[in-house]
């Protein structure tokens, strides 16, 4: 056990680096690039039941200290992820990973939830409720309690697996999500998703994306994360996984401080592909500068 | 793919907005003409994809044009300053296929990659001929680096100020070819698609998250699938094709 | 009639810039500086009905592309902004300006319209309902349709002026919070103001900020503001003024064509005194480059 | 106010990480001692203020240490190159209350802003007593320029490494004086406010929005009201102040 070592769920981690979804593929591309063997974990793509090519080009934007996104949870169905992918990652990752699910309807979380239960490799079902619900509406199953929980209620019944449900910062009241998917027997959450944003073509005089709006990420939610993981942290008892805009070892410090038991990093691999490698690598001097023994201990070090 | 950083040894402008800049580093990745690298600029946050034009020993020169704030903060960086660079991404040109009489058929800032791309063919024995399009004559470079070559070098001005008027599509019939390589604005390839009278590979460009094929923002779809530009790409074949409107 | 020229609730600004309330004081420090003439108007720091010194200190922080405030509406209250503050901007401002006023009960916010209804250089009350309701739980009342709605009624009850209606960001659903302003006779639409966010102080492991929590201003939620803009103004019919991290002409340009029929400025003037006079300066220029003859013909230009 | 473009003239480490600047630019609107200026630095978004060591002419002397992100990129700046500054902020040090026996106290990089006072007293016909204060002999600097320009000069350290042992507060008394000036960590603020036996002015730090009075982040509660430390400070009368715990 050493000083970056951390526990989600039972399951102990190395240290509290965890790639985030859709940033990491399903790891191979990166595991050509450095061992990453190092990491906690990785999330992978996120899976819905059918495959999807996702939306329309252009699907990404740059903003101030950031970037848009609007992929469209492009991937090759969670049949295709089990039969293909999941081979793939085993060979080069012999860690519990962590399965990210996406769906529409409580039916297919909880189909894509069932099929994924049964991988060994999967050490928890990360459920990323930010989809808007086609039976319900169109309102994102993340941006309303009763469904949140409705959703973990569904998932915990066809899964013994730890299930974190991952939230959109989208609301008005992140707290009153999060008490909802923990009461409905999350075993943790992670947070945030990517802000929901445009930019303009001037050009064209139209949105630059295809689908109109995309989600931010990267350094600029960075604070927007801290205040969610923080009042979340304080209000439930299951351990949070932060992200948002990290891409430094002292972001991982401030956001552990926050509440996070461990952290998720997602844009920052992409415009740095060794990003996650180097704040391992640098978290311990780090560490020092502050006098931490041990990152396990500063976990809601910033509650009061 | 690499990540390493290179010294800019010229930054030079070939027509009013389209410059040449020579960098110093670690091209060991660089292994196919068509392939290209993703520039790191400060105060952005994304990187910026630019074809790799020419690598000779650890020289490695880019053509691009300024035309946004990334390329504009690139134009007025000087020799002596670093460059973060990922390099090696992409596909690139499969020389394989290009039998005894290849023809490149560049548009604009797509001319570039097919520098490297000419080169490699007269190495192997081949005289390509190329036909370099431009929207007037202000615009029109590297004409002469391509006869240099030894290229069979023919340049279309849209306006007709210099060279052949119209497209580079006009006169792509004019003598036989055995396969065409293209890189150019994407109007420009739909025409060379429908003109073209063998197999090619045509170079195409997306709005890119990452560059190496990490974040599916630069998928498209094609006959055989969804590819992403950055990585199946960004070079494809003819009859992969889907054209998506 | 410029081409930059443009109509707020039937009156006419020279151009399109505003500075933002709580980043020009009451206009005399930047008069200063330049001839503050030029500007369209500028919205005077917000009022309340007692004098309020703010929150504790530290109140600023810096983020990846913005700043966190936590000035806690410091004015001198509403008797001493019209005796002693009012007769000061009328020195170096001789247009309509806008009077920014909140509010922790809908009582302070009728007394504060009512009494600068009655002042002449007043053009319009920009009434922002970010602040949290003391008598009604402490929800903000911005981010409860019901509520502003109420807010709305109360202050046009108490005013001839123009009534804008501020709105926060931190909601789930904006379009449903501007409808409602427009429902109960709301004359305009500002938004957005701060989001809520926080950073952490690593050394004493708590919020920087003695209030904990501040609102994000800057480049940084440029994309969040268009995306809101560009919602409400396809929602509602009544005007929408937009601001959120503008700091250039080229972002003055993108803000209009979500929807702004104007914008203001505020981050930017805090780092660069300047900035609303340059872009003033640079519109004609970029204009040009996006063959727009008159400014005001783009307002909602990329809503489809 | 101005705001303008300075041009690094040198930039030398005084101690491990406290840092000297010169700069070339317009100084017209710096008026008094104590005052600051606040500088855009590329990359973050606040400007980062720091009081005015010295001028001359057209050269502005800083004195800063590197603690954050913006001071150390400032560390890594080389001469040519330019900064975008605000000058002529804050109100500064009143000459017109020093008496004929003025005493300056400062603390770490509280130092700074009391050598261009010390230079404008000595212009009076005064001869300042000052005492500097360090944590420890590595980290002193500037007592041989306040030495030159006349000055009756004593450093403590804390850990009595180098000169008496102890703080600043430790000797004030031990000679007479009329008026006293500081500058340094509040903590130190609070002591010399204790035991200085005359009245005097202290300078004062915030974190600011703006550095000229727009934003209010800087505000603090005083015996006569609310201040601007960037406006109506960040020089207050002791007897002004109101220390807030
Ligand atoms: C594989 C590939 C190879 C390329 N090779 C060259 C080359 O050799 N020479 C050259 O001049 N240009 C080339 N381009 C285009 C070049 O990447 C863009 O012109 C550049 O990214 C514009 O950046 P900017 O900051 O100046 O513009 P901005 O408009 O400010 O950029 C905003 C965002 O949009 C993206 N973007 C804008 N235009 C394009 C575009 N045409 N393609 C992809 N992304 C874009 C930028 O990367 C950035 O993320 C290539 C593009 C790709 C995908
Ligand atoms: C009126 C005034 C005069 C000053 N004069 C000097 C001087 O002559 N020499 C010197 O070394 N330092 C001086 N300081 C302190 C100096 O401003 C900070 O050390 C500097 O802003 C730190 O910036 P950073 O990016 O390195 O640190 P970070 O911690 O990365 O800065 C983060 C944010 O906090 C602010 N901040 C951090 N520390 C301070 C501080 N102590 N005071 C105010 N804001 C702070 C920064 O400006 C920035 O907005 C002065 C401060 C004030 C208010
Ligand atoms: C290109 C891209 C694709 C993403 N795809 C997914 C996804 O499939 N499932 C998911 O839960 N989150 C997805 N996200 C969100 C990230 O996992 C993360 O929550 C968000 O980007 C904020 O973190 P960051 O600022 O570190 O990127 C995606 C983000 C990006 C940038
Ligand atoms: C220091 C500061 C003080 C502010 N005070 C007020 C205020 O009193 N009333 C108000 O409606 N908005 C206030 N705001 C919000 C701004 O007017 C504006 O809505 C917000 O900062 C977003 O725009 P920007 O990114 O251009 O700053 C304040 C913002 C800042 C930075
Ligand atoms: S740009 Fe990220 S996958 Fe191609
Ligand atoms: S820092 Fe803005 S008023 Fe002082």
């Amino acid at each position: 056990m050493g000083r970056l070592s951390v526990d989600l769920c039972g399951i102990g981690l190395d240290n509290p680096i965890i790639p985030a979804s859709g940033t990491f593929g399903y790891g191979y591309e990166f595991a050509e690039l450095y061992d990453i063997n190092m990491l906690g974990t990785f999330s992978f793509k996120g899976t819905t039941r059918e495959p999807r090519f996702g939306n329309a080009q252009p699907r990404i934007a740059e903003t101030p200290g950031g970037m848009l996104n609007a992929v469209g949870l492009q991937n090759p169905g969670v049949q295709q992820v089990i039969s293909h992918e999941l081979p793939l990652l085993k060979k080069c990752f012999h860690k519990p990973v962590m399965a990210n699910v996406s769906g529409f309807s409580i039916d297919e979380y909880t189909d894509v939830c069932a099929m994924l239960d049964k991988e060994e490799q999967v050490g928890w079902l990360e459920v990323n409720i930010s989809c808007p619900n086609v039976h319900g509406g169109g309102m994102s199953f993340g941006t309303d309690p009763a469904q949140a929980a409705e959703v973990t209620k569904a998932v915990k019944a066809v899964t013994t697996k730890p299930v974190i449900m991952k939230l959109s910062p989208n609301v008005t009241d992140i707290v009153s999500i999060a008490k909802a998917c923990e009461d409905a027997g999350a075993d943790g959450i992670s947070l945030i998703n990517t802000l929901l944003c445009m930019r303009i073509d001037l050009k064209k005089r139209a949105p630059l994306l295809a689908n109109g709006t995309g989600g931010l990420s990267g350094s600029a939610i960075f604070p927007l994360a801290i205040r969610m993981v923080y009042q979340v942290a304080k209000n439930v008892k299951i351990p949070v996984i932060g992200l948002g805009g990290i891409s430094s070892a002292e972001n991982v410090l401030e956001m552990m401080m926050a509440g996070a038991a461990c952290v998720e990093i997602g844009a920052a691999n992409l415009t740095d592909p060794f990003i996650c490698r180097d704040i391992i690598r640098d978290l311990p001097a780090v560490m020092d500068k502050y006098s931490i023994q041990n990152i396990k201990d500063i976990t809601g070090g910033a509650l009061k | 793919m690499k990540q390493s950083l290179f010294e800019i040894m010229e930054n030079t402008p070939l027509t009013r907005d389209v410059y040449r800049m020579k960098l110093r580093g670690d091209t060991g990745d660089i292994t196919r003409p068509g392939q290209f690298v993703n520039i790191r600029i400060a105060g952005l946050y994304l990187r910026r994809p630019v074809s790799v034009c020419d690598v000779e020993g650890d020289i490695l020169t880019l053509i691009y044009k300024a035309v946004g704030e990334g390329t504009r903060k690139m134009s007025g960086m000087t020799a002596g300053e670093t460059l973060d660079l990922l390099t090696g991404l992409g596909n690139g040109y499969d020389l394989s296929r290009a039998g005894d009489a290849p023809l490149l058929l560049g548009g604009g800032v797509g001319v570039p990659p097919l520098y490297l791309l000419a080169k490699e063919l007269i190495r192997a024995g081949k005289t390509p001929r190329v036909i370099l399009g431009f929207n007037t004559e202000s615009e029109v470079f590297y004409e002469n680096e391509f006869r240099a070559l030894g290229c069979d070098v023919m340049v279309t001005t849209v306006d007709g100020t210099y060279g052949t008027k119209g497209f580079v599509t006009g006169t792509i019939n004019d003598k036989p070819y055995t396969f065409f390589y293209t890189c150019g604005p994407e109007p420009m390839l739909k025409a060379v698609y429908k003109t073209s009278k063998t197999s090619g590979q045509m170079s195409f460009e997306r709005r890119m998250g990452c560059g190496f094929g990490a974040c599916m923002g630069c998928s498209c779809k094609t006959i055989t699938g969804s590819k992403r530009i950055c990585r199946e790409g960004p070079v494809m074949d003819k009859e992969d094709i889907l054209w998506e409107d």
